[in-house]
């Protein structure tokens, strides 16, 4: 099922925040988490907004991308919440709250998720930049939305992550109600589709006109995006491959890791409240630091850098959904992100597994077939 | 609930042997298990592959509650268990007392190498001139005289074959450690001190005792020499001149009394000093001789000296009850007419020795090869019934298990040699009669490369030139057929172990003709004389998974007999009264290191070593110990005690460490014994080795990270659920309740009995309606069981230890029952059926109404003429692709009691292989003989039925005949249909139980060959033909060996966490569920408010698959936390 | 094929009473064809042993009689040797060829004439004398040309000193008693089969 | 690189594979000296981290091993191990680390000789890889 979204002088943001008010009405939704300004300042967050009159705020189509919305989805479901909820995701947020629904760590069946197309984000540091430039965080959403939909080039002009310029997942699949963007004429309006069986029941009640079919041109920029983007992962595998492809080239991709964590804190798929490298179980004896100084001649400290994240690889590589936020949250600027991802590509393929596209196929990690991969076994 | 500690002796350290020690041990009974041979595991020792897994999995019979009583390790290894004391090379000589106390005689062979000292160097073995075939590899290689029996046996102690030994002493003075003591081994273990002064009397003696009779003479001179050599070394016997100069004989032996007190003296005395010697008897000569004197008097008094000492080397005991294991042997193919040609046409072989040929311990290490020429083996032929069901061999019985080995011989096979591997199996009936045998038979037998061919075979003739062997029978057909093998296997029967006749005699039990022991009617493990119980093969010839069975009944109902005698169950004593507790000290290790050599080389990797150790702060003190696994070196390493450590890593060999000394230097430093780490340094790599120091080293990281949280176990409830008031579930409740344990009996109909309440006798014609109405009565007026009729189970849950379930009885409230285990024992019906016309006809019956129209009377024999029975209908084949087992021998049953009513009746029986397994063979002979007439039929060419309106004989059946090869049409008046037996267990009640059902709907086993009565949920059980379809008898064996293993849980006040047992650290879980949904025992549940991830210790094994899944080491497994094994993996690295 | 038809008692259709005793003989055979592949006449049989004991124990007399594998049996006894339930198959191919000779089955005249004459032979001399034998057996065969029938075989015997010519001296032992007595113990009851197996 | 003895840790598995390395010793087969065997009670128990770290530690190969398919003493954690390979497979030869560094068997009690030719061969193969780590001292 469809519905058309109506929008005034090409105003995006006023349609969006419109039809998000009527979902929020219509469905008797009691909190809907949306990214929303900040009453204090210019600055973009996910907040979970009760009173309908704050939707007015609401700002999902901006390039801002603090955090990934997935780990706050899932602080909201991970119990009964008393209440009726939505979400406005990127497809990014929803495939990691997928991932983190598999995990037990949030339930998709009390939550009505509203995704939207995503041309792709700013890095916070390049978010702010791009904000201050603007008057308002409107005026900055408005100028970005005139282009960011078209599938042309934009990529390099609006300085999206290197997460989001290698994304191939940009629309929200997993989404109950979508609203697609790409390739929209706005003066039409924009498509609200039901993709899941709670996204039909919402869209019936909304009493919405039913829209179009699908236009030629959001086909058109949906493939021009995803070759540029193919494209563009291409030759960020490549590199970083080409970096990496030692021991060595890896610890100098990583060289200036300073065992922060925030990688991890930022991952919505590192779903551990605290990481085993933060725990007991790395609180190494004072004489085992002198143990490995003794044997190698000298240990950089902290240690276990190395060790960190090709443990994170383990964990989570197969999870990993490519928001890069991981790069994102690096105080070093270490493209985390381009390695996760390359990482993630590998092994997910690995398993004929797409993180957090289908709720039904379980993490690779979890199960077994009693034949398969004896390719791995045998001298 | 009496606390006394109860003993059993059991007899036979095969599977069966080991099964009910283990029973018995986990119902805390201390176990005596004794076994003729030098080594344990009986058969089992020499098989690496059963099915259906095709691999061994024999580990699965080890205590899963309570695992730190014994030691986790491959049973091939041994068995090793708190309880358990094992006593090789052992015989039961004599039983005397009743049921309760009995005092048995057990007869040790000498041991010539002392296990102590024994390092399993096998140096001895090389230099030993001797070979002899190794029975081990069923005589396919050589081995010495000095052996190591079985080559996984820890401690691999060398052993001596006394019949081939030669004594020809090679082996003594190669011995690093001093281990082998020839002279142990009989008469010359005898040491005869003679003291004479004269020189002739000293030869001749020598001569006569020593040469002659074989045992060891010593000689002396005068009465100070002798008395020297007494001081230095022990004798047994002095033969003691009287007058000799300096010292005389009796101031000699009065001085010798106080050197050796127990010394037996002979006296020698000329005539005139008769009186003397009579005096000298009374200071403790035994006896006297006159001089001079011939051998003839001299050899039986000496005699008698040496048999009292072995009679006084017999270890007596008493124990409460007896269970015999002592199995079966194989047929030996090469006595009576050998028309197999066994060991003459070259490349025939015994499945026995196939077996080996595919071991690892094999010949060949694994490949397969044949024999002689070594050349790969492409083509094998098995022929089946060899030394079974053949009257020439005096085997009127079927020995079971040949049809299913001979499918896993050629499976494995095909495995070992590839996919070009042929594989024929020539047989006259494939007996695929147990659980899931069928599917596994047809899956086999569908594998390309694997085939079938129904006949026997009669001549096996070399192929000239090539080695080959040409064999030679009749097909289905009747066409002869003749082809070519590189190899033919001969599946030998099984046999009465021939001891076991003179062990019955003995014991005063019966044996039938073929030598299996007489059981009690409806009992295959109750032997004649109470108090002794039989397992495994002794009543029959049967596979593992029912010898496993008969075992663990033979163990309960031993059990009871020791409760009844108020021997009682014991409750292990709490050893950790006396720990010290040390949970706030930071850890001060003192390392203990075994020297077993003296060598510069060995000595500086010791000094490394404990530099090494020492190096660490957690370490407090090194110590180097010479040979801790002596007594001496235990002495030392006690000495080593003190409360200045908290932890003790000791590094030694592997005698030390399956050995039960651990616990006890846990005991002797007052800590637990978790802070003890015994490693094994490995000899044949050498103590500086990377790999020797990497174990201590992860010994040590263990010891640092070792967390003295102590789980307090799950509390139990001392009551179990029987569901199901049939012979099983009856038998079951009568087991447990019979231990003073409290049993809720829940039966769904108005009344007790089950099936039996319409079956109207056995084929041996015992009636069975007497044995039902004793068994209700017992129940009835059993102070500890509550029945409930009329009654279901609607909900449950719990963990083994604690479930509750809601139960509805018709009419009244429903309850709730708290328990600390159940058993399922839902039963089964006969199948129904819509085949061969039935429910058109009241002709045509299935055997359930035939048994109950002869139970009611209701058959009218006088009015038939003759009678079909059909065989298998619908079965083993889809959907109900089982065998059932009892339908075959029903058949016959019914068709020999026609019989006897009416001779002239004719029975006609079709069938497709007649089931007829073990000592049932016989009733098949029988009706044969009596002319009851078979018909084969092939699942491809069933019988015809056709009802017709002839009064005279309304059932027409049409059937191809394949011997004569022609259609035969038989006129009857009754067709009765075998439609076999199908489950009644209804999911709803497995699942609430954490049960599952297999896809026939039985009771789906823990592992079907060595827990075939238990879930893989702990707690949970089932007996009965719930699992399988089976007769009373059987399915008492069952229900008594699920009562077994459930007294193991509910004797006990709590469960016990073992040590290597899955926690949680709650702060740091995530609640992810991981971990509950790889957990393969269902040990990890959500707690009831659904925030916490709980274990139960007594049902999680310490696999550790939890600790992977989680990416927190929330989950951790003790004694493997990730600290423990990064610091293994650093001490590893930093070698 | 027409079927066999069985019906509850087999001697209504069939003249099994005679046969009843062979049948308690091989009643316990479970066909398993041991005594087929061990026969070394097998090739040469009509029916296999297996199928001829099936029918014995069905009752068909008429089809065994119309056999000639008991006929061929040559008693070696290697059956009896081999067969896993111990059956006395010698003794019951011996009591089959007692049947069909008592029942002067026209089919296996031959046979039969040939074990007579040879007995007969064996009655008046006392062992075989082998032209004696041929005299007697052409003659109640009373056909002509049977004599030329063996002449190829009776030459080659002859040429290789195997048949006795009757010139030799007289050894007779008449063996009369004996045969009666061995008659006499065959028709007591309780041994109608002769020696036991 | 003729001299080089490559540092190779085996984690082996209680049941099967333990006993197979005993049973390898008690028949004296001679087997290379530095593979340090770690026991663990089930291959499903070896972390991927344990892997990683060997590697990290300067292992120049790593080894788990256990029961044959159907064999597991735990049911199943064999086949959980083989997917934990299947990942670290894909992981580290992406680093450098090659696949024919880390190597999972399946080794049952019985095959000492296997046993004892499986841990030659993975010395040798080892060996013609060369050093993991040669000049990485000081990461870990």
């Amino acid at each position: 099922m469809t519905q058309a979204i109506h929008i005034d002088n090409e105003d995006w943001l006023s349609g969006i925040r419109s039809f998000l008010a009527t979902v929020m009405d219509k469905t008797g939704i009691d909190a809907m988490l949306v990214p929303t300004r900040l009453a204090v300042k210019n600055r973009i967050m996910p907040m979970l907004v009760s009173d309908p009159a704050r939707l007015a705020q609401a700002d999902p189509l901006s390039p801002a991308f603090p955090v990934n919305g997935a780990k706050q989805l899932a602080r909201l479901t991970r119990l009964p919440a008393g209440g009726k909820l939505a979400a406005v995701l990127r497809p990014c947020e929803i495939r990691a709250f997928n991932e983190l629904v598999k995990l037990n760590q949030g339930k998709r069946d009390d939550v009505v998720i509203v995704g939207i197309d995503c041309p792709g984000a700013l890095s916070n540091t390049d978010f702010r930049a791009f904000a201050d430039r603007h008057e308002t965080i409107d005026a900055a959403t408005q100028a970005f939305c005139a282009t960011a939909f078209s599938g042309g080039p934009v990529d390099e002009a609006a300085a999206f992550t290197s997460a989001c310029r290698a994304c191939n997942h940009p629309t929200p699949d997993g989404a109950d109600i979508a609203v697609e963007l790409f390739g929209t004429d706005p003066t039409h309006g924009l498509t609200a589709r039901a993709r899941t069986e709670m996204g039909e029941a919402v869209l019936a009640g909304l009493d919405l006109p039913p829209a179009e079919a699908v236009l030629p041109q959001r086909k058109t920029a949906l493939t021009e995006t995803l070759d540029r983007r193919r494209q563009y992962r291409k030759q960020m595998f490549a590199s970083v491959a080409g970096a990496t492809d030692t021991i060595r080239g890896l610890s100098a991709y990583l060289a200036d890791c300073v065992n922060c964590y925030n990688c991890r804190a930022a991952c919505p798929v590192c779903y551990c409240t605290t990481c085993v490298f933060t725990t007991d179980t790395f609180r190494h004896e004072p004489f085992q630091y002198l143990q490995w100084a003794r044997r190698k001649g000298g240990v950089k400290m902290p240690t276990d850098t190395l060790f960190f994240h090709l443990t994170r690889m383990a964990h989570m590589s197969t999870a990993c959904v490519g928001c890069g936020q991981c790069t994102n949250a690096c105080p070093n600027d270490i493209p985390l992100s381009d390695l996760f991802s390359l990482v993630g590509h590998h092994t997910q393929e690995a398993f004929g597994y797409v993180a957090g596209l289908d709720l039904s196929q379980r993490p690779p990690m979890c199960g077994f077939e009693k034949e398969e991969y004896g390719e791995v076994v045998g001298i | 609930m009496d606390r006394k500690i109860g003993s059993a002796l059991v007899a036979g350290a095969g599977i069966s042997g080991i099964r009910a020690s283990i029973d018995l041990a986990q119902m805390g009974y201390r176990v005596t298990l004794i076994d003729r041979a030098p080594h344990m595991g009986g058969i089992l020792s020499q098989l690496d592959y059963q099915f259906p897994t095709d691999r061994c999995g024999m580990c699965r019979m080890l205590p899963m509650l309570d695992r730190d009583a014994g030691i986790q390790t491959c049973l091939r290894k041994g068995l090793f268990h708190e309880n358990i004391d094992v006593l090789l090379g052992t015989t039961l000589a004599a039983v005397e007392g009743e049921p309760g106390r009995f005092e048995v005689a057990l007869n040790q062979a000498p041991s010539p190498i002392d296990p102590d000292r024994c390092i399993g160097c096998g140096q001895c073995s090389d230099a030993c001139p001797v070979s002899v075939p190794d029975a081990f590899n069923a005589g396919l290689t050589p081995r010495k005289a000095v052996y190591l029996p079985v080559p996984h046996n820890i401690p691999n102690t060398y052993t001596i074959d006394p019949a081939a030994c030669t004594r020809c002493g090679a082996c003594e003075p190669v011995c690093p450690t001093s281990a082998i003591r020839l002279s142990a081994m009989g008469r010359q273990a005898f040491r005869i001190l003679v003291v004479d002064d004269e020189s002739i009397i000293r030869q001749s003696l020598d001569a006569w005792l020593g040469d002659e009779e074989g045992y060891t003479v010593e000689t002396a001179a005068s009465g100070p020499e002798a008395l020297e050599k007494l001081a230095a070394t022990p004798f047994h016997l002095m033969l003691l001149d009287i007058k000799m100069p300096g010292m005389d004989g009796v101031t000699v032996l009065e001085k010798a009394r106080i050197i050796r007190p127990s010394l037996n003296v002979l006296m020698m005395t000329a005539y005139a000093t008769v009186e003397t010697a009579v005096d000298a008897m009374k200071i403790g000569a035994m006896d006297y001789l006159i001089k001079p004197f011939e051998p003839e008097s001299l050899i039986p008094k000496v005699a008698a000296a040496y048999e009292a000492l072995q009679k006084t080397a017999y270890r007596r005991q008493t124990v409460g009850a007896i269970v015999l294991a002592t199995g079966t042997t194989c047929f030996d193919p090469s006595v009576g007419k050998n028309p197999m040609g066994y060991g003459i046409v070259p490349h025939v072989v015994t499945s026995l020795a196939f077996e080996r040929m595919l071991s690892g311990t094999g010949p060949d290490g694994g490949r397969l090869l044949r024999p002689s020429d070594k050349r790969p083996v492409k083509k094998a032929a098995w022929i089946q019934c060899v030394g079974s069901r053949d009257l020439q061999t005096g085997a009127d019985f079927c020995s079971t298990a040949c049809c299913m080995f001979a499918l896993k011989e050629a499976a494995v096979a095909r495995r070992v040699a590839g996919d070009d591997f042929q594989a024929t199996i020539i047989y006259m009936d494939l007996r695929t009669f147990g659980k899931n045998f069928e599917r596994y038979g047809q899956q086999t037998t569908s594998t390309e490369g694997i085939r079938l061919e129904r006949g026997r075979v009669h001549s096996i003739v070399p192929t000239p030139g090539s080695g080959d062997v040409t064999i030679r029978w009749t097909s289905a057909s009747g066409k002869i057929r003749e082809e070519c093998f590189d190899l033919v296997v001969l599946s030998i029967g099984q046999r009465a172990n021939p001891h076991t006749t003179a062990l019955a005699e003995g014991l005063g039990i019966d044996t039938d003709g073929f030598g299996f022991v007489k059981t009690a009617p409806f009992s295959d493990t109750r032997t004649l004389r109470g108090g002794i119980f039989a397992g495994g093969t002794l009543t029959g010839p049967t596979d593992i998974a029912e010898s496993v069975i008969r075992a663990s009944s033979a163990a309960v109902n031993a059990s009871r007999t020791i409760h009844r005698a108020g021997g009682g169950l014991a409750e292990k004593a709490d050893d950790l009264v006396s720990c010290r507790d040390v949970a706030c000290e930071p850890p001060r290790i003192l390392a203990v290191l075994c020297r077993c050599e003296n060598n510069p080389e060995y000595e500086k990797a010791l000094d490394v070593l404990s530099a090494r150790l020492q190096q660490d702060p957690a370490v407090a003190r090194v110590k180097i110990l010479d040979r801790i696994c002596t007594a001496q070196g235990w002495d030392s390493l006690k000495e080593t005690v003190s409360a200045t450590v908290n932890r003790v890593l000791v590094g030694a060999c592997r005698t030390f460490i399956y050995g039960k000394k651990t616990r006890g230097l846990a005991a002797a430093f007052g800590l637990d014994p978790v802070l003890m780490e015994a490693v094994a340094m490995d000899h044949h790599q050498g103590l500086a080795a990377p790999a020797t120091v990497a174990a201590i080293m992860a010994g040590l990281s263990r010891l640092k990270n070792v967390s003295m949280e102590k789980d307090q176990g799950i509390a139990v409830v001392n009551r179990a659920l029987v569901v199901g008031g049939g012979i099983a579930g009856m038998s079951a409740a009568l087991a447990i309740a019979d231990h003073g344990v409290d049993v809720t009996l829940v039966e769904a109909s108005d009344r007790l009995g089950g099936n039996l309440a319409w079956l109207h006798q056995t084929i041996d014609g015992t009636p069975i309606a007497p044995f039902l109405e004793d068994i209700i009565g017992q129940i009835e007026k059993h102070p500890k069981i509550e029945v409930m009729i009329n009654s279901r189970v609607v909900g449950a849950f719990g963990q083994a230890g604690h479930f509750f379930s809601t139960i509805e009885t018709a009419g009244e409230p429903t309850t709730t029952a708290e328990h600390g285990a159940v058993i399922l024992a839902t039963g089964g019906g006969e199948a129904p059926t819509d085949e061969y016309g039935y429910g058109t006809s009241e002709a045509v019956v299935t055997q359930k109404e035939l048994e109950t129209r002869i139970h009611e009377g209701r058959l009218d024999t006088d009015g038939i003429t003759a009678v079909a029975m059909i065989q298998c209908v619908g079965s083993r084949e889809e959907p109900r692709n089982y065998c059932s087992r009892v339908c075959c021998p029903t058949a016959l049953k019914q068709a020999l009691w026609l019989k006897s009513r009416k001779p002239d009746l004719q029975v006609y029986i079709l069938y497709r292989d007649m089931m007829t397994c073990g000592l049932s063979e016989a009733w098949y002979t029988e009706a044969r003989r009596q002319g009851i007439l078979f018909f084969q039929y092939r699942p491809d060419r069933k019988p015809e039925v056709r009802i017709t309106a002839d009064e005279a004989a309304p059932v027409s059946v049409r059937l191809h005949d394949p011997i004569l090869d022609a259609p035969v049409e038989i006129a009857a008046d009754l067709l009765v249909l075998a439609t076999g037996i199908q489950p009644r267990l209804p999911e709803t009640l497995a699942l609430a139980y954490g049960a599952e059902r297999d896809r026939d709907g039985f009771f789906l086993e823990a592992d079907s060959k060595w827990r075939p009565v238990e879930a893989l949920k702990a707690g949970v059980f089932g007996c009965g033909i719930v699992l399988s379809p089976r007769s009373i008898a059987e399915a008492v064996a069952t229900a008594e060996a699920a009562a077994g293993r459930a007294l193991a849980i509910l004797t006990a006040d709590r469960l016990p966490a073992a040590r290597t047992t899955a926690i949680v650290r709650h702060s740091l879980c995530t609640l992810c569920l991981r971990c509950i949904e790889t957990c393969p025992y269902d040990a990890r549940f959500l707690d009831d408010t659904g925030q916490r991830v709980l274990v139960n210790p007594a049902m999680c094994q310490g696999c550790g698959d939890c600790a992977t899944v989680c990416p927190n080491s929330a989950a951790i497994v003790e004694g493997f936390t990730h600290r423990s094994m990064f610091g293994a993996i650093e001490g590893a690295m930093a070698v | 094929m027409h079927p066999h038809l069985i019906s509850g008692s087999p001697t209504t259709h069939d003249d099994s009473d005679a046969m009843a005793p062979i049948g308690n003989l091989v009643n316990a055979c479970i066909q398993c064809g041991t005594c087929t592949a061990s026969c070394p006449n097998a090739l040469e049989m009509d029916l296999t042993p297996r199928k001829m004991w099936r029918l014995v124990i069905l009752g068909r007399l008429s089809d065994v009689m119309a056999s000639r594998t008991f006929i061929l049996c040559s008693d070696c006894y290697t059956c009896t040797l081999r067969c896993p339930r111990g059956l006395p198959l010698t003794r019951a191919m011996e009591a089959l060829k007692g049947i069909a000779f008592a029942r002067r089955e026209t089919q296996h005249r031959r046979s039969r004439l040939f074990y007579e004459t040879f007995m007969q032979t064996v009655r008046r001399y006392g062992r075989i004398r082998e032209m004696a034998f041929m005299t007697r057996y052409f003659t109640a065969m009373k056909n002509p040309a049977e004599p030329f029938r063996f002449a190829p075989l009776g030459l080659k015997l002859m040429g290789k000193g195997k048949v006795e010519m009757g010139g030799g001296k007289s050894t007779e032992i008449p063996l009369a008693a004996l045969f009666e007595k061995v008659a006499a113990l065959e028709r007591t009851p309780d041994k109608p089969l002769g020696k036991g197996g | 690189m003729d001299n080089f003895e490559p540092a190779i840790i085996a984690f082996v598995c209680n049941w099967c594979t333990y006993t197979a390395a005993d049973l390898a010793g008690t028949s004296r087969l001679a087997y290379p000296r530095n593979i340090r065997l770690i026991r663990v009670m089930c291959t499903g128990m070896v972390d991927p981290q344990y892997v990683i770290k060997a590697f990290l530690e300067g292992a120049d190969g790593v080894l788990i091993s256990g029961c044959h398919p159907g064999d597991c003493h735990y049911i199943n954690g064999n086949y959980k191990a083989r997917r934990r390979v299947k990942l670290l497979k894909e992981i580290l030869p992406r680093f450098g680390i090659d696949s024919r560094r880390l190597r999972l068997t399946w080794i049952g009690a019985s095959d000492g000789i296997q046993f004892a030719g499986i841990m030659n061969d993975l010395v040798a193969r080892t060996r013609e890889l060369g050093p993991m780590l040669p000049d990485l001292q000081m990461v870990i």
